[in-house]
């Protein structure tokens, strides 16, 4: 347990010495991203730099994050008009997905050498997880979650908005919770297998907490929205988003991102749903179907459509 | 207050007029999302059945014992701790079945129709009532998946339990998780419309 | 319906429109594409009658709405698929889309669209290969009884999104030469998205007729131009918003699905934010979604959103126009 | 007062009644699932080398586990490999990023030990010294018969049209593709799907080395004979028939599924990088294992 423990903390401070090497590309690197072909890298200069050497291949060292002995095979470089921006074509498309890193040597005369990480934002990746788990992987539509209560309070506009709204602030804070017991309690001791009972357990806890601040501090809201606290815990949405992110290994922000998607996308699911059941009230709707069965071929009918949203990659 | 009923009552009750699935519209989230084969309906059927008898039984077994304002947060411990056991156990056993089912097993925390269950008979009855009613409640979850599982694989892969039946694939869309919409739906109002037929024979 | 004419004359006017397109793409696509719209038409108009008198009600078989839907069904799904497939589309759009939730009028999405995203789902590799190439010698028989692997193509927006902008000016040429091919409908596709010219003109008649109103094809196809120049390229406003309205279903979902009045909102201000999701919708899917083409996900995916619009534009409760369903 | 005392009282009994009966259930299943994985795991691996049920693999064959790592010191990246000795013990070699041998350190550790995440990364750890940073990278299964070196796996990840796919790959020692085998995917059915299906994964077996490195994704329908050798287990065709069929398309590209370019590209990408990759690796490997006369088990 205790080496274990050193070896962690050595494992960061080696990573958080590592940083000033990449802070020092900073002030020969002002911008670098991949190009809009497949295989290029752009990196723009801070300040003007030698042509010759910026346009030799030999100078750089090109290789995935992951694969630091393979070096990726450089075609060519061209620096723009400006003198400031290069461009790195590769022999072979380059993975995207992967981060890459690009260590230059011999640039200006005293020989500055940098070393830096291209990589896709991590802000386009947050709200990619945001925009994925609201639209593209909505728990209603797409993962056939929550459904017991999204059939249940979708009759009304008011009571949708009400659970929706209830239900997204719940979430929210248990699944911050639940993150935190599982990266600094679950893991660490091995206690994995005991996943289920602290997530519902947080849940629950935070129902009741909510419950009785609300009630001391707007006994207006409580009255609105009381009832549907009890509804959140039996959702299986509130108990899913801890366990998807456990599984995922998510960290801090990409949790608190995936949860706020899946609420929001609950409170866009019931809306719609909700506005569409009210319109329907007025339809003559066969007599088997009445009620929960056409509730059932409407959804269909949403999942349907939400398919258009598959394979959507936005950043 | 005990039941009047027999415990061939209790289970034909769970699994007829008070179908989870199709009669009590709980727990529906795997009806749409899994059952897309006899099998996954009978493996998380299995999963749910163990459930449900094993915390109705330990409920109505320490029902004197449970302080009436902690009984839901004691309910939600009980079944908690019964699915982490299964979980265990199929992951462990069955590994095979278990990755199908995904996540959908530790999810049985959150069905409705457990708690109810609990809630409105287990603290109430005996053991032996309790026994049998999460029997039926189980079995009618257990069956309303198998019947979903049928039509879907049946229309969807042209096989049933895996051996292929017709030699075909009819369907691709049956095995696609949102036909689960349409067929419980559809499923859904087959069952009333047998109900108001039977309900217009007795009557005549 | 802001005329006050017969609920049955627009419809049969709306068939009339959607014939000329029709007989074009006989000429490119060869008698293949009749007999799809035949089937789609027949197969629409006998599930109407059915469920009528399944569900005990008055059959409107008359009234031109199934044959409409027919008619878009075929115009979305490509000419080289097997009959079977309007067949089953016509189960969906016309009894689960339709009459399941109150017959004529009370459908919340399109229920041609609807039918395309189930076929879509269920035949996923019919759907997106089965397409036919124009055929250069007028012999509109060729393809009849020929198995579909060894002519199938891909339509230019599969190419663009699957090959590259180079792939695609190899195959469909470039500039005005290119313009006019699509404009006139020389190219694969499904019957709907072959002549950009004879949609055009069908919209404007109805348009002229006052039948349809101005906003919501203008706001959609406005939309998909100007996102598409603004996204479209591989710098920002450098893409090609002539090509982006030529290629694929826009005009067709522009001028005859997006305003179909059962599915778009009633109110004029709800008009233009909906047709304004609509293109949005339409150049998100096909810039950066899974899918060649985004009009029809698009123009579903509003559907229910105009209850929504209504309701803030329009405090007062309304009630479902009657008739009108496309 | 009285009243919060007895909840509590309860609930703590009840929780430690939770936590008994979990307890005994992680304790009864954990040494099962673990071997129940392995096992899994195993079967594919066999079945990958043609062995199945009917077909056992002699008692001669022998999979040898080796783990790549990571090591860091400061800023300097090198390569470690944790490899089995022919004693039955481990040692830790660890190369530069250039190809070049720069230590080697035995490591305390059981066979039984070193399948296990944690207790590697500890056993690696105290064998080389403090100061040094280890991450796994991958792990690569040499198989042996009679101690000659038949086959490589490859488990691997690579991105596919919606999330990873996972893969074994098997390699002959000329890195050949004796077979593919999906593990894990969430293509969509019907579509992307269809990379689970003999007729597309197979079509992988038997490209060489050559012909990988030059692997493209061709639109072209599937040859009908060529589906039918691929799917020779359905149609029942004759073993040399589809050794025959299979060698005149040995050279040929990857024909992609139809409707599913992106995921058919997905793939073949994947398993071009993870061959490439390998087969550069292991160049460095051997040459390093010969010139300092480590004597591993494979």
């Amino acid at each position: 347990m205790t080496t274990h423990t050193i070896r962690r903390i050595l494992l960061s401070l080696a990573l958080v010495l590592a940083l000033p090497v990449l802070a020092q590309a900073q002030d020969l690197i002002a911008g670098k991203s991949f190009g809009k072909a497949p295989n290029e890298i752009l990196v723009t200069f801070a300040s003007a730099v030698d042509r010759a050497a910026v346009e030799n291949p030999a100078n750089y060292r090109v290789y995935e994050e992951q694969d630091p002995d393979i070096k990726l095979n450089l075609e060519s470089v061209v620096l723009a008009e400006d003198g400031k921006t290069a461009t790195l074509t590769f022999r072979e498309p380059l993975n995207a997905r992967l981060p890459h890193v690009v260590a230059v040597s011999g640039l200006a005369e005293s020989g500055a050498a940098a070393s830096f990480k291209v990589m896709k934002p991590y802000l386009g990746y947050l709200l990619s997880i945001l925009v994925g788990s609201l639209l593209i992987n909505n728990f209603v539509f797409t993962k056939y979650l929550g459904l017991c209560v999204f059939f249940g309070t979708s009759k009304r506009k008011d009571t949708a908005k009400g659970m929706g709204l209830t239900f997204t602030m719940v979430m929210v804070v248990s699944a911050i919770m639940s993150w935190f017991f599982y990266q600094f309690i679950l893991k660490p001791y091995g206690l994995n297998f005991l996943q289920i009972v602290v997530f519902i357990g947080l849940v629950s806890l935070t129902v009741q907490a909510v419950d009785t601040v609300l009630r001391k501090v707007n006994p207006a809201l409580f009255n609105a929205f009381g009832v549907y606290l009890v509804l959140v815990i039996a959702n299986c949405v509130i108990i899913a988003v801890p366990l998807i992110l456990a599984d995922n290994e998510y960290n801090f922000l990409e949790s608190f991102m995936l949860a706020l998607g899946a609420g929001g996308g609950f409170l866009l699911a019931l809306y719609l749903m909700s506005s569409v059941r009210e319109r329907m009230e007025l339809a003559n709707i066969p007599t088997t179907f009445k009620g929960v069965p056409i509730a059932f071929i409407v959804a269909g009918q949403f999942a349907l459509a939400f398919l258009g949203f598959s394979g959507l990659t936005l950043f | 207050m005990a039941t009047d009923k027999t415990n061939l009552q209790l289970v034909v009750n769970g699994i007829l007029n008070e179908n989870p699935i199709f009669r009590l519209v709980l727990s529906m989230c795997p009806a749409v999302g899994i059952s897309t084969t006899v099998m996954n309906g009978f493996m998380l059927g299995i999963a749910v059945l163990f459930v449900q008898v094993c915390s109705s039984c330990t409920i109505a077994l320490f029902k004197n014992v449970i302080h009436p304002r902690i009984r839901i947060p004691t309910y939600t411990l009980t079944i908690a701790t019964w699915v982490t056991v299964i979980d265990m156990v199929l992951a462990a056993y069955l590994p095979e079945a278990y990755a199908k089912m995904g996540i959908f097993i530790k999810l049985i925390v959150a069905f409705a129709i457990i708690t109810m269950r609990l809630e409105m008979f287990a603290s109430k009855e005996n053991i032996n009532a309790s026994f049998w009613d999460g029997i039926g409640m189980g079995l009618g979850f257990m069956l309303g998946m198998m019947a979903l599982g049928f039509v879907r694989e049946l229309l969807g892969m042209g096989t049933l339990l895996g051996y292929d039946v017709l030699g075909f694939k009819p369907m691709l869309f049956f095995v696609l998780p949102l036909a689960g919409f349409f067929c419980v739906g559809l499923m859904m109002a087959f069952f009333n419309y047998i109900e108001i037929v039977y309900k217009r024979a007795k009557r005549a | 319906m802001k005329s006050g004419e017969s609920v049955e004359k627009i419809m049969w006017t709306v068939v009339a429109c959607l014939v000329p397109p029709l007989v074009l793409s006989v000429f490119i696509f060869g008698i293949q594409t009749l007999i799809i719209t035949a089937v789609s038409v027949a197969s629409c108009v006998a599930v109407e009658a059915a469920t009528q008198k399944a569900l005990g009600r008055r059959i409107t078989i008359g009234d031109g709405s199934a044959v409409i839907t027919g008619m878009l069904i075929a115009f979305v799904i490509p000419p080289g698929v097997s009959p079977l497939l309007p067949i089953l589309g016509a189960v969906m759009a016309i009894a689960i889309g339709k009459h399941l939730l109150g017959g004529i009028g009370y459908n919340i999405f399109n229920p041609a669209l609807l039918a395309r995203a189930f076929l879509l789902a269920t035949f996923p590799v019919a759907m997106t290969s089965a397409w036919l190439p124009p055929l250069s010698d007028m012999a509109i028989f060729s393809y009849l009884g020929t198995p579909l692997d060894a002519i199938a193509t891909a339509t230019p927006l599969a190419v663009l999104k699957t090959q590259g902008l180079g792939a695609f000016t190899d195959q469909f040429g470039v500039g005005a030469n290119l313009y006019t091919n699509f404009f006139l409908g020389w190219r694969p596709g499904s019957i709907g998205e072959t002549s950009g010219l004879l949609i055009v003109l069908g919209g404007l008649y109805l348009l002229y007729r006052g039948y349809i109103t101005w906003h919501i094809p203008v706001t959609v196809i406005g939309t998909i131009a100007l996102l598409s120049w603004g996204f479209g390229g591989e710098t920002l406003f450098s893409g090609d918003p002539l090509l982006a309205i030529l290629s694929g279903g826009a005009l067709l979902g522009a001028f005859f699905m997006a305003n179909d009045y059962v599915t778009c909102p009633t109110n004029k201000t709800s008009q233009l934010i909906y047709g304004v999701g609509v293109g949005a919708l339409t150049v998100l899917i096909r810039l950066k979604g899974g899918y060649p083409e985004g009009i029809c996900y698009a123009i579903l995916l509003m559907n229910p959103v105009s209850p929504v619009l209504d309701g803030f534009f329009k405090p007062k409760r309304f009630a479902p126009l009657q008739g009108g369903a496309k | 007062m009285k009243d919060i005392l007895t909840i509590i009282f309860r609930l703590t009994v009840a929780c430690l009644l939770a936590g008994l009966v979990m307890g005994v259930a992680f304790i009864a299943t954990n040494k099962a699932k673990k071997h129940n994985i392995h096992v899994n795991e195993q079967k594919v691996m066999l079945s990958l080398l043609g062995y199945s049920a009917k077909n056992p693999a002699p008692e001669t064959v022998a999979m040898h586990e080796v783990y790549r790592y990571l090591v860091g010191e400061g800023e300097d990246l090198a390569m470690g490999y944790l490899l089995p000795l022919r004693d039955g013990s481990f040692s830790f070699v660890t190369i530069d990023l250039a190809g070049t041998f720069v230590a080697q350190a035995p490591v305390a550790i059981t066979a039984e030990k070193a399948t296990e995440a944690e207790e590697r990364t500890l056993a690696i750890g105290a064998a080389i010294g403090a100061g040094k940073a280890i991450r796994y990278a991958d792990q690569t299964i040499v198989v042996t018969n009679n101690g000659k070196r038949t086959a490589y796996l490859l488990p691997g990840r690579f991105p596919g049209f919606k999330t990873f796919i996972s893969a074994i790959l098997a390699l002959d020692p000329n890195f050949s593709i004796l077979g593919l085998e999906i593990m894990e995917h969430e293509e969509d059915p019907g579509l992307g799907g269809e990379i689970v299906q003999n007729y597309f994964k197979k079509q992988f077996k038997g490209k060489s080395l050559e012909t990988v490195k030059k692997l493209e994704v061709v639109k072209t329908p599937l040859p009908d004979e060529y589906r039918k050798a691929l799917e020779a287990e359905k149609n029942g065709l004759g073993a040399e028939e589809v050794a025959g069929i299979q060698e005149q398309y040995k050279d040929n590209d990857i024909y992609a599924l139809t409707g599913a370019t992106i995921s058919s590209r997905s793939v073949t990408n994947g398993v071009k990088a993870m061959v490439k990759k390998f087969a550069y690796r292991l160049a460095i490997l051997d040459r390093v294992l010969v010139e300092q006369h480590i004597a591993t088990s494979f």
